[in-house]
């Protein structure tokens, strides 16, 4: 095809143009012409294509996620808010930082290795864009049954992509999540975070203000990888004389984003740059479209300057290409030459590519023909809204009506039998095959990771500052209740940040749903959506950023709904942190919180194929008292130990903390059936010295907490109510499974 | 016994992080021959006897499922004597 | 007393290397791959990381770095060189250490804390510690079973230069056990588990690998290696 | 414009875990044709027109030199058309 220039699509006003084949609706379409007052290009074509796509317009999910900044808390600790690249957090001392989850679900299922890989990379490279030096990764995976031929195929593949990708960056792996659960077995959730540090004083923001400032691209050259990736473009629409078809893959060079980031962080130390965005989905229609309306509001970009690493692409595909490891930055004249001397250091392909104008137009040329002629706004921001019909799915009311009828144990030998056989499913096994492939001391700040509650990092090595994150979903709960389900993940997130000590300061979150097109999806979405958005408010917390994916389905039949959420704490002094379990003997052990029969999503009814009955209720006051408590313990030096009880009960609880260090315990529960294996949200087991038995007493109760003594820790082995397990056969029951899986 | 030899490489269109490292160290240590680079694997698989039609196709069916994968890579299968 | 920590583009544990060294007592100054002057230094360490991507074979392109050529010269003449992981398997590209690194027998990347015995205290990193000391460091790494063929195995054993090796399980499918090898003087050490992330029981799963830092500057305030 | 490709093996007596593991996968996948299974490297070289004798010696250089480790591995240089 002939380059369609602006002057043609003034001269050939008729020309058919395959929006429909590029994901746009006919409606859609029109907006462009009337936006325009033309038809467009197909160079604008594709850029309104993959902007309007709903990966990168949100137009599905934007009217809910509005609740987000509606109902927020106001508080003076969010430096920068939903919109940017990443939410940017005060935390004390000068310091600030940036967290974002993001999802890569779909390329992971495709390519398992390089789809978690630049599922990484791209995650990295928001929290680069914000300013901020990136100190840690973490990944919250979903996967179809773990014993399932497509799990042996996807799994070991994802793992190795993660590993492979964040621990050539030099990034500590700090944590995330392993749920198995067949919903997910032709669509795996892979999700990434990333979490950067910065001062203040080095934020950064994607905006290209300045008429006359320049335009730079830097990074890797440009490739034919991912054009369809964002929306469900085929290239030969295009007519391409290139390669057939363009690969919807991305291949990372991990390498290549370990000197970017590097190159990035000096050129930001030496204030050179005015605004920056990283190119991620939707590549340059997206990098300069959001710099241009986020800044003076014009852009001129000559795209025949673009380093290409595939000559053969047309302008509409570079346009599209989401090649990874590239950065986009404007720069004052005067400061490009610095700018370029320190590419040149690190071996960095960069150039000048365009300049910032005055006025409302990004215009994009191809060896001097003008082929883009936008208000950038109408690209970048002014995509379709869409108030997708939401309507209470049948299931609901179905499972809510459900008994759950579980076998409970009471005597010696069932005692034994639920603890060995929750210590073994796969959702609860040890999962050190996984984690083992990370990387987790690199940078040397790590004081906690797996398989610890929170993934903690120190970021003054003089203060001992730290921050603490954890990454939560319960997407059975989610499931019964999706409004109680995000709150449930919201409270358990906040809750594995409080039991090290460290105080929940932020919120993020990556939403994983079916499709957007189903009513009863949609209501799930809402759900949690309003659920979350309330549940931070209850808390406190503001929501800095966050991530949807839809359209994670086999067939029509929708995964479980997961909302991943996470929670950035702060703690200033990370040598006083609680750790998750106990090394000596003779200590207290104490259970935090009411347990009730909450049997409803529980890993052991789920083990009985269960999966009804009703949600637990978030009493979401009550969580924020148990923080203060655990908070208080930790700075009163009351607490040796604490881990939280949630997936698996208080029967996971106690063989993750003896497993730990290798000390036993001897407990005794009143009705140990139940106590064993409910899921009631808002508790903790803690150990104490003796010595601080009144202390803690006094602490819970002016928390309101209830507090019940389960008893003492030491020896070999785990004594539940008589019923003895050695440590040893604990340990290989939690062991073994994901080796024996995965080999 | 022979030889059957499967030669995986990324697709042209593909990315391929290595090959450009290689292409890149060369120069520094003076050698200019290259244009390009890419790098791939190699697989040499020992059979018993001469391989028959049937096992060459049971080779193409192997190297398409686990020695190679389809979306970012091609493979040719060769008997070497 | 100066120890330099070399950067390689790639390179991930420079940082760490050089807090290492401060904790020890002595100054790191940072080395750039690309600046064939060695800045006066006393030592050098070679950090871990995916230099060059690790593409190709980890080490193979970092081996001809323009700061390598005095870095080998000073070597030769006695310098103490430390490579650690990355920096083991540019030592082994370089030829100053035989043997090479492959990849693990298990295929995967491992981090996991490590149990170590200390073969021979008495080179310039190691001999801070007691004979047969054993301690605990992280291990981190996709290619790190050490291979050589047996007449070199026998030199090595023969001679005392593997310094490190590891306890219980083989982690990665090294020969012997090797954890880490020594050149003939004793001045070269190529280690592929973790030292400088085990400088303090907060970060690290303890601190026993402070130990081949102050073993350098002790040596070095000795009058360096004979 | 031609190829030049030069293939990088492990030395026999050096163990190859990458070559075991794929022989060990093929019979779970029901593929039972292989004896025995090695993986190496294969670097596809473009060159600018018919290579010389001289090229291909510098090409053999550099094989030594930087795309094969001596210690561990062999290699082989050859023309492809
Ligand atoms: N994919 C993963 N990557 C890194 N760490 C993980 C991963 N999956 C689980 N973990 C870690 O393993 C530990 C146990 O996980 P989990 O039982 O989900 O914790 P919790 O119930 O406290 O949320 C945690 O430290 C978690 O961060
Ligand atoms: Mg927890």
């Amino acid at each position: 095809m002939a380059l369609d220039t602006v002057a043609q699509a003034i001269a050939q006003p008729d020309a058919v143009q395959p929006f429909a084949e590029l994901g746009l609706k006919p409606d859609e379409y029109a907006r462009i012409k009337e936006i325009l007052g033309r038809r467009p290009t197909s160079s604008e074509l594709a850029m309104y294509s993959v902007m309007w796509s709903e990966h990168c317009s949100y137009k599905s999910s934007k009217i809910h996620l509005k609740q987000f900044g509606e109902k927020a808390v106001k508080t003076d600790a969010l430096l920068v808010g939903i919109g940017e690249n990443a939410g940017v957090v005060d935390v004390g001392q000068g310091y600030a930082v940036t967290f974002k989850i993001e999802s890569h679900n779909h390329p992971s299922f495709i390519e398992p290795y390089q789809g978690a890989a630049t599922g990484v990379g791209g995650i990295v490279r928001d929290i680069l864009t914000m300013g901020a030096r990136p100190i840690a990764v973490m990944d919250p995976l979903r996967f179809g049954p773990a014993e399932a031929a497509d799990t042996k195929r996807v799994l070991p593949g994802i793992v190795a992509g993660i590993g492979g990708y964040g621990n050539c960056l030099g990034l500590p792996n700090i944590g995330g999540e392993v749920v198995f659960d067949e919903t997910y077995l032709g669509n795996p959730l892979v999700n990434a975070l990333c979490v950067g540090v910065m001062k203040h004083s080095d934020i950064k923001l994607a905006k290209a203000a300045g008429a006359g400032n320049l335009v730079v691209l830097y990074g890797a050259k440009t490739g034919g990888d991912g054009i369809g990736g964002v929306s469900v473009l085929a290239s030969e629409t295009f007519e391409s004389k290139g390669p057939a078809k363009r690969p919807a893959v991305q291949v990372g060079d991990p390498f290549v984003e370990k000197v970017l980031i590097e190159c990035s962080l000096e050129i930001f130390a030496e204030d050179l740059v005015v605004g920056i965005q990283d190119l991620g989905g939707a590549g340059l229609s997206c990098a300069t479209s959001e710099l241009a309306s986020g800044g003076s509001g014009g852009m001129k970009v000559q795209l025949d300057k673009v380093p290409l690493r595939d000559p053969s692409l047309s302008p509409e595909e570079i346009l599209m290409s989401e090649s990874q490891e590239r950065m986009c930055a404007i720069v004052e004249p005067s400061k490009i030459a610095r700018f370029l001397e320190i590419c040149e250091k690190w071996d960095v392909t960069v150039t000048v590519i365009g300049e910032v104008t005055d006025g409302n137009h990004l215009e994009i040329t191809w060896n001097g023909e003008l082929i883009v002629d936008v208000p950038p706004r109408t690209v970048a921001h002014d995509g379709p809204v869409y108030q997708r019909p939401f309507a209470e799915p049948a299931y609901i009311k179905q499972v809510a009506a459900e008994q759950i009828d579980v076998p409970l144990a009471a005597s010696a030998a069932e005692i034994r039998n639920t603890v060995l056989t929750l210590a073994a499913t796969p959702n609860l096994a040890d999962k050190s095959w996984i984690t083992s492939q990370y990387d987790k001391y690199v940078q040397g700040n790590t004081i906690q990771a797996q398989p610890d509650d929170s993934g903690m990092v120190r970021i003054d090595e003089e203060t001992h500052l730290g921050v603490a994150i954890s990454t939560d979903a319960n997407a059975n709960w989610s499931y019964l209740n999706p409004y109680e389900g995000a709150k449930l993940a919201l409270a358990e997130a906040a809750r594995n940040i409080a039991t090290a000590g460290a105080k929940p300061l932020a919120v993020t979150n990556c939403l994983n749903f079916g499709s957007p097109e189903d009513p009863g999806v949609m209501w799930q979405f809402a759900e949690s959506v309003r659920g979350l958005a309330d549940g931070c408010v209850e808390m406190g917390l503001p929501v800095t950023g966050g991530n949807v994916s839809f359209y994670n389905q086999t067939g029509s039949t929708a995964i479980l709904p997961t909302p991943v959420i996470g929670v950035l704490g702060v703690i200033d002094d990370v040598r006083t942190r609680t750790p998750m379990s106990f090394s000596k003997a003779g200590l207290e052990l104490y259970l935090l919180g009411e347990t009730r029969a909450d049997l409803a999503g529980s890993e052991w009814a789920y083990l009985h194929g269960q999966r009804g009955g009703k949600a637990p209720h978030a009493d979401l006051k009550k969580e924020l008292h148990l923080i203060d408590l655990l908070v208080a313990g930790r700075t009163k030096k009351i607490f040796t130990a604490a881990h939280d009880v949630s997936q698996g009960g208080l029967s996971a609880t106690l063989t993750e903390m003896v497993l730990r260090n290798n000390v036993g315990a001897t407990v005794e529960c009143e009705n140990v059936g139940i106590a064993l294996v409910s899921e009631t949200p808002g508790r903790v087991v803690v150990a104490v010295d003796p010595s601080q038995r009144t202390a803690l007493e006094k602490e819970a109760a002016s928390h309101g907490i209830a507090l019940t003594h389960l008893g003492t820790t030491g020896g070999d082995k785990l004594v539940i109510n008589g019923a003895e397990i050695s440590l040893d056969e604990l340990r290989i029951a939690h062991t073994q499974t994901l080796p024996k899986l995965f080999g | 016994m022979a030889k059957i030899v499967v030669d995986v490489m990324l697709k042209p269109e593909i990315l391929d992080p290595q090959g450009k490292a290689v292409a890149a160290a060369l120069p520094r240590l003076g050698f200019t021959f290259a244009k390009d680079v890419r790098q791939g694997k190699r697989f040499e698989i020992e059979v018993d006897g001469q391989p028959t039609a049937a096992q060459l196709a049971e080779v193409e069916k192997a190297a398409e499922k686990l020695l190679s994968n389809p979306v970012i890579e091609t493979f040719t299968v060769r008997v070497e004597k | 007393m100066k120890i330099g920590v070399v950067t390689f583009p790639g390179t991930l544990d420079d940082r760490d290397a050089a807090r290492a060294v401060r904790h020890a007592g002595g100054d790191a100054v940072s080395l750039w791959h690309n600046d064939a002057d060695l800045h006066g230094v006393d030592a050098v360490i070679l950090p871990g990381g995916f230099s060059y991507g690790d593409y190709l074979r980890c080490g193979a392109i970092s081996r001809f770095s323009p700061v390598m050529e005095p870095i080998i010269a000073a070597a030769q003449k006695g310098m103490p060189l430390l490579g650690i992981c990355n920096g083991f398997q540019v030592l082994a590209e370089a030829h100053l250490i035989p043997g090479a690194l492959t990849r693990n027998h298990a295929l995967h990347f491992i981090c996991k804390d490590q149990k170590l015995v200390i073969e021979n205290n008495q080179t310039a990193w190691t001999s801070a510690f007691a004979e047969k000391e054993e301690i605990v460091i992280p291990l981190k790494n996709g290619e790190g079973a050490y291979m050589c063929d047996d007449q070199t195995l026998a030199m090595l054993e023969g001679e005392g230069r593997i310094i490190a090796r590891y306890v219980g399980e083989n982690p990665n499918g090294s020969r012997n056990l090797i954890a880490g090898v020594t050149n003939e003087r004793g001045n070269i050490v190529g280690l592929m588990p973790h030292p400088e992330h085990a400088i303090d029981a907060l970060t690290g799963p303890t601190a026993d690998g402070l130990g081949f830092f102050t073993s350098v500057l002790k040596a070095l305030a000795a009058g360096g290696v004979k």
